[in-house]
């Protein structure tokens, strides 16, 4: 079948085929053929030229997929509208608009400052604590705290919006 | 010695105190909170009883219910591992006063030597250098801003309760002074329940290393030589090795007499760690003493062939120590590396969640403690140490080749670990010479951020390839059977040849 | 040192050599049969190359395929594990002949001591005790009845090529003696390739105790000391320990000059082994040379501390033993239990199959040699062994418990294993006190089976509660769901419940 | 529910009901409470007034339970059509006719008899390998072969008929 992918910065057309344990990759005119298996759910051997390659694949929370080979991180997106507009919904910033997320999950166990602030960049804005450990979130840029989102002693999880800085 | 014993903790450590009492053929109780219904301490136990909520200050802190498990399940002791309550003098009381047996130090040692501030003191009288500084608990920032002034900049402070880095801060100026005094007051609060911090003189470039105490209730104490602790991040430690990269037998008789000195002043017994700071001159200030068990108490296993767990269930049942100072023989090397659920590309943040997928090293030189299992969500209430992996080699090199070897093997999905991060530290060639000190990781980092990024080849790396397969299956497989029905079938052929391959 | 390395095996040992390559950064190439596609061997490799369909004589066996592939990944060197082409001297000559490097002893040595016969006159020469009995190939029945009658009975039949048990029959009796020699003779031939056997006296309660062998290029010969095999059932090991519980430094002495200049009397190199058996009196007689790496060599590097395949991969490069004989020092004490694929309640028949679950033990002095995985489909054309599980400790006691312990650790489901029978014989009293010889699994079956059965209880157990509950949620839960709909609400319920634990 | 249950020699009616966690088994008027989970597919934790039993789940190829309890092996039936009718079938002795079926799956490497001889007890009919180990399988009474299934060479599961002996 015809894919299109993204991974390491590059955007290629590719068409993929597997069959009898056998995959083939064709990508800007060479063809890679691989002995390619699934030993356990998620977990994969890709043997191409006698070299293998044993995979993990990760579905990370916000629909992207990346693949760990040989200990080696490799995100790859394929042409799909509901990952895509995932991405999109992924990126924070927008214009002088700063949105703060958090870091991690965690509780809310300090906020440094009310809406309406005029903060400096880098000042600390809210401090949240997991695994026994605290992180103070930043302003990223100086402004004014236009929205705040979460109070002390909230859980949040990873990626949750906590501020607005404008 | 004892039929029945509780430990009073969780995750890897409660893990390690079981296989230790099936090796003494004592029967090992636990206790569990509702984030812990369903962990390994619990499945590995001969009884377990639910002590509370989540939150450690409603369970694993709560020191009544945890007596209560004890005398509910017949249990003669209770072992308190590291962290939690195993440095409360007022715990270690009451189990005595219940009637059982607190296997660890007594109160006394644990009140003089568990308070940072009162052991300096008692350092001092056994006539160990110590770092300057004042143990005074600072009341304010004003007295911080003026001790810091006496003691002179950089200084360090510290939780006066605490242990694993909580709760510290180094503090190069006065206005750096207020927030790291608050944060590190909040620490040391949500850490250790108390939030005293003191202030003292912070030494550049100095290596960690430590002196592992084994002393019984009838006066006998040996040391079981070093530990090098100098590879931390946030002044915890991450890689720890036995003995030391400087392996300086002089040092060692001198480092150890002073922790022998140090702990019998303080009428020590139990297992116990007096940790030093070394100087570049190699002068070394005593810095703490941890009145309970390491987390890093494998690496010296591993080099002295004494478990160090089993000897301290035994000295809490009242057993003479039968080995001397002289036959303490250190054969070989042992790297120890805490897998931590933290993402190192993000400043080791914290990351908790459900472990999807978990493969683990084995074979000749490794061992893995660890306190999870394929499936099992780690918690965002306890601490991020997952596992702690030791290898032991007959030399340094052969200790850390496998210790690459084992973290190529170890796979965790779902979470990220530092798994990655050691094996890149492994490999920097200050770490495989051994010119390290507590500075190493911050360091490493800038040298890692200096590095020119690799230009993008336009041709795609075997990986890339292999990643972009299985991308490519995952994708195929995912859609439904009308969309691409070509390639579906030939999914379902794969499966079949799939299937033969195994017959 | 070789840059690149092809292991000629399968299985746990292949998995073994991959570690012992990495650990000396070396990189592993392997070979792999239609049945292997995805073995752990394939799965940890730098390389793999498919050599043939399942049967061994059409892929492990093939040399020339697998110095092919030797050939076309660069490897420099091949290593031959234990079993398959091991100990043909054809294949070490082909290698040779081929440029590569054999991992292993020269053909000459191979064809002087792989062959039992040559090799009890080779023993004879250098002066070694040997059982009573000829070692001359039978030609048919009725040679064999002859020669049993001038030795005596009760005779052995062994296979010439052979090793490991296979081909090996006890006869008591001359009307026992022709089925015994005809299916002697056709497992000598599937096992090895040749039907040949021999005669020698059988020695009632023999221990079998085996000597290590270390021998560089350069004519430096060392013993490792001594491995205790006796506990074997059909004539293959099960649990080896070493040192042997009779810990007879003595003996070690004597039995390891012995095997010292056997070793040398057959310019040997490499790693190998000299099997003796020792009767009641501690009388030893040479039994046969293993001119390869055994199954049991982690019991030796937990007490020697001496990596066995590193060593003899170094020694294949023409590294120079750097230990003497006087430096080899034994501590503590290791025992292994080989895990394999076997149902013990059916008289150990094969139990071939899909690994569903699988939980591997760990911890401290615990070493799983493992080629197997969740999910993997252990092949029914190849030897039973899945694991082999070596447990250390200070004493033979500590490593025995540790035994015990991980056995209680490990779980492998879908298939059965040898695992609870190692459970019920750590504990036999004969075993713990060390009084056992290579009959001790027939008697203790005997024994098994002498016990009273236990009275059924009308009482539910807490285990037979358990099992019910567990059966009774599974049975409920593959309910249609209109069927039982309070009762699957509940199972909702449940699971409901059961996510919130996890967070 | 309701259910009717066979294990170690004993039949029993029980009720059983989980929630919550919590499971309740009342059988003979006696009610058994335990805490009850799940924590991988099939390996399960039941915590009985504090002693704590780890279960594996497992199902044999003749449709059979077994629960492995803390290592040790119970087979449980409970009451269900599909699975009696299955070990009725299992049962292989019918009056004075002998069934054989392979122990173990393999290969047939001899035939040691032909239909229609006359054997002893005891003697051996066939040979069968796995993993490189002979087996004999042998005539469970004297009699006569009146089928033979199997031919050298050929490959079998565990529980297929090799002969029938009368």
């Amino acid at each position: 079948m015809k894919l299109l992918l993204h991974l390491n910065g590059k955007a290629l057309s590719a068409d993929f085929t597997n069959a009898e344990g056998q995959a083939v990759l064709t990508s800007e005119s060479t063809r890679h053929a691989a002995y390619f298996s699934e030993p356990q759910p998620g977990f994969f051997t890709v043997i191409l030229a006698g070299k293998v390659y044993t995979c993990a694949l990760e579905k990370l929370p916000n629909g992207a997929t990346e693949v760990m080979v040989n200990g080696q991180r490799i995100p790859v997106t394929i042409q799909d509208p509901k990952r895509l507009s995932h991405n999109a919904a992924a990126a924070g910033q927008a214009g002088g608009r700063a949105v703060l997320t958090s870091p991690m999950p965690g509780k809310i166990v300090r906020v440094l400052c009310a809406a309406g602030d005029e903060v400096t960049e880098g000042q600390g804005l809210v401090v949240i604590e997991a695994m026994k450990m605290q992180n103070e979130v930043q302003a990223p840029k100086a402004g004014k705290v236009v929205e705040l989102k979460v109070t002390a002693g909230q859980t949040v999880n990873a990626g949750e919006i906590l501020a607005v800085v404008e | 010695m004892f039929q029945k014993l509780l430990i009073a903790n969780r995750g890897e450590i409660a893990v390690r105190i079981i296989r230790a009492c099936r090796d003494l053929g004592i029967s090992p109780v636990v206790v569990y909170s509702t984030a812990d219904r369903q962990a390994l301490h619990v499945q590995l136990a001969d009884e377990a009883y639910f002590i509370g909520e989540a939150p450690a200050a409603e369970s694993y802190l709560v020191g009544e219910k945890i007596i209560a498990a004890a005398q509910q399940s017949g249990a003669e002791a209770i072992h308190p591992g590291y962290g939690f309550l195993s440095e409360r003098e007022w715990f270690a009381r009451a189990v005595e006063d219940a009637g059982l047996t607190f296997v660890g130090p007594s109160p006394y040692s644990i009140a003089l030597m568990g308070s940072k501030t009162n052991a300096r003191e008692a350092a001092l009288k056994a006539g160990a250098p110590i770092v300057p500084g004042t143990a005074n608990k600072l009341a304010d920032t004003a007295e911080a801003w003026q001790t810091a002034v006496e003691v002179g900049y950089p200084v360090m402070l510290k939780a006066a309760a605490g242990g694993g880095g909580k709760g510290m801060r180094i503090v190069r100026s006065a206005e750096e002074m207020k927030s790291a005094f608050e944060t590190a007051s909040a620490e040391a609060q949500a850490a250790f329940g108390d939030p005293s911090v003191y202030i003292e003189k912070y030494i550049e470039r100095p290596r960690h290393i430590e002196i592992q105490i084994v002393a019984d209730k009838h006066g006998n104490t040996i040391h079981l030589g070093e530990r090098e602790c100098s590879i931390q991040r946030r002044h915890q430690k991450v890689i720890e090795e036995c003995p030391s990269p400087l392996n300086d037998s002089v040092l060692r008789a001198k480092m150890g007499e002073a922790a022998v000195n140090i702990a019998q002043a303080a009428h020590y017994y139990s297992v116990g760690t007096i940790e030093f700071l070394v100087d570049v001159q190699r002068n070394f200030y005593f810095l703490e003493m941890n009145t309970r068990l390491q987390v890093e108490h494998p690496v010296t296993e591993l080099v002295t062939g004494i478990d160090l767990v089993q000897a301290q269930i035994r000295i809490a049942a009242g057993a003479v120590l039968t080995i001397k100072q002289e036959d303490v023989q250190m054969l070989g090397h042992a790297v120890e590396c805490r897998v931590y659920a933290e993402d190192p590309e993000k400043n080791f943040l914290p990351s908790p969640g459900k472990i999807t997928k978990l493969r683990t090293p084995s074979g000749p030189g490794v061992r893995d403690d660890s306190g999870v299992y394929e499936g099992w969500e780690v918690p965002l209430f306890y601490d991020p140490m997952i596992s702690k992996l030791a290898t032991y080699g007959a030399t340094r090199e052969e200790a850390i080749n496998r210790m690459q070897r084992a973290l190529r093997e170890y796979y965790v999905g779902g979470i990220r670990t530092t798994i990655p991060f050691f094996q890149e530290v492994l490999d920097d060639a200050d770490f495989r010479s051994g010119e390290i000190d507590t500075g190493f990781i911050a360091r490493y980092f800038e040298r890692k951020a200096a590095l020119p990024k690799a230009a993008v080849s336009p041709e795609l790396s075997n990986e890339e390839i292999a990643a972009v397969m299985v991308a490519a299956y995952d994708f195929a497989r995912q859609q439904p059977a009308a969309a691409t029905t070509q390639a579906v079938s030939k999914w379902k052929a794969a499966g079949r040849s799939a299937a033969f391959t195994n017959r």
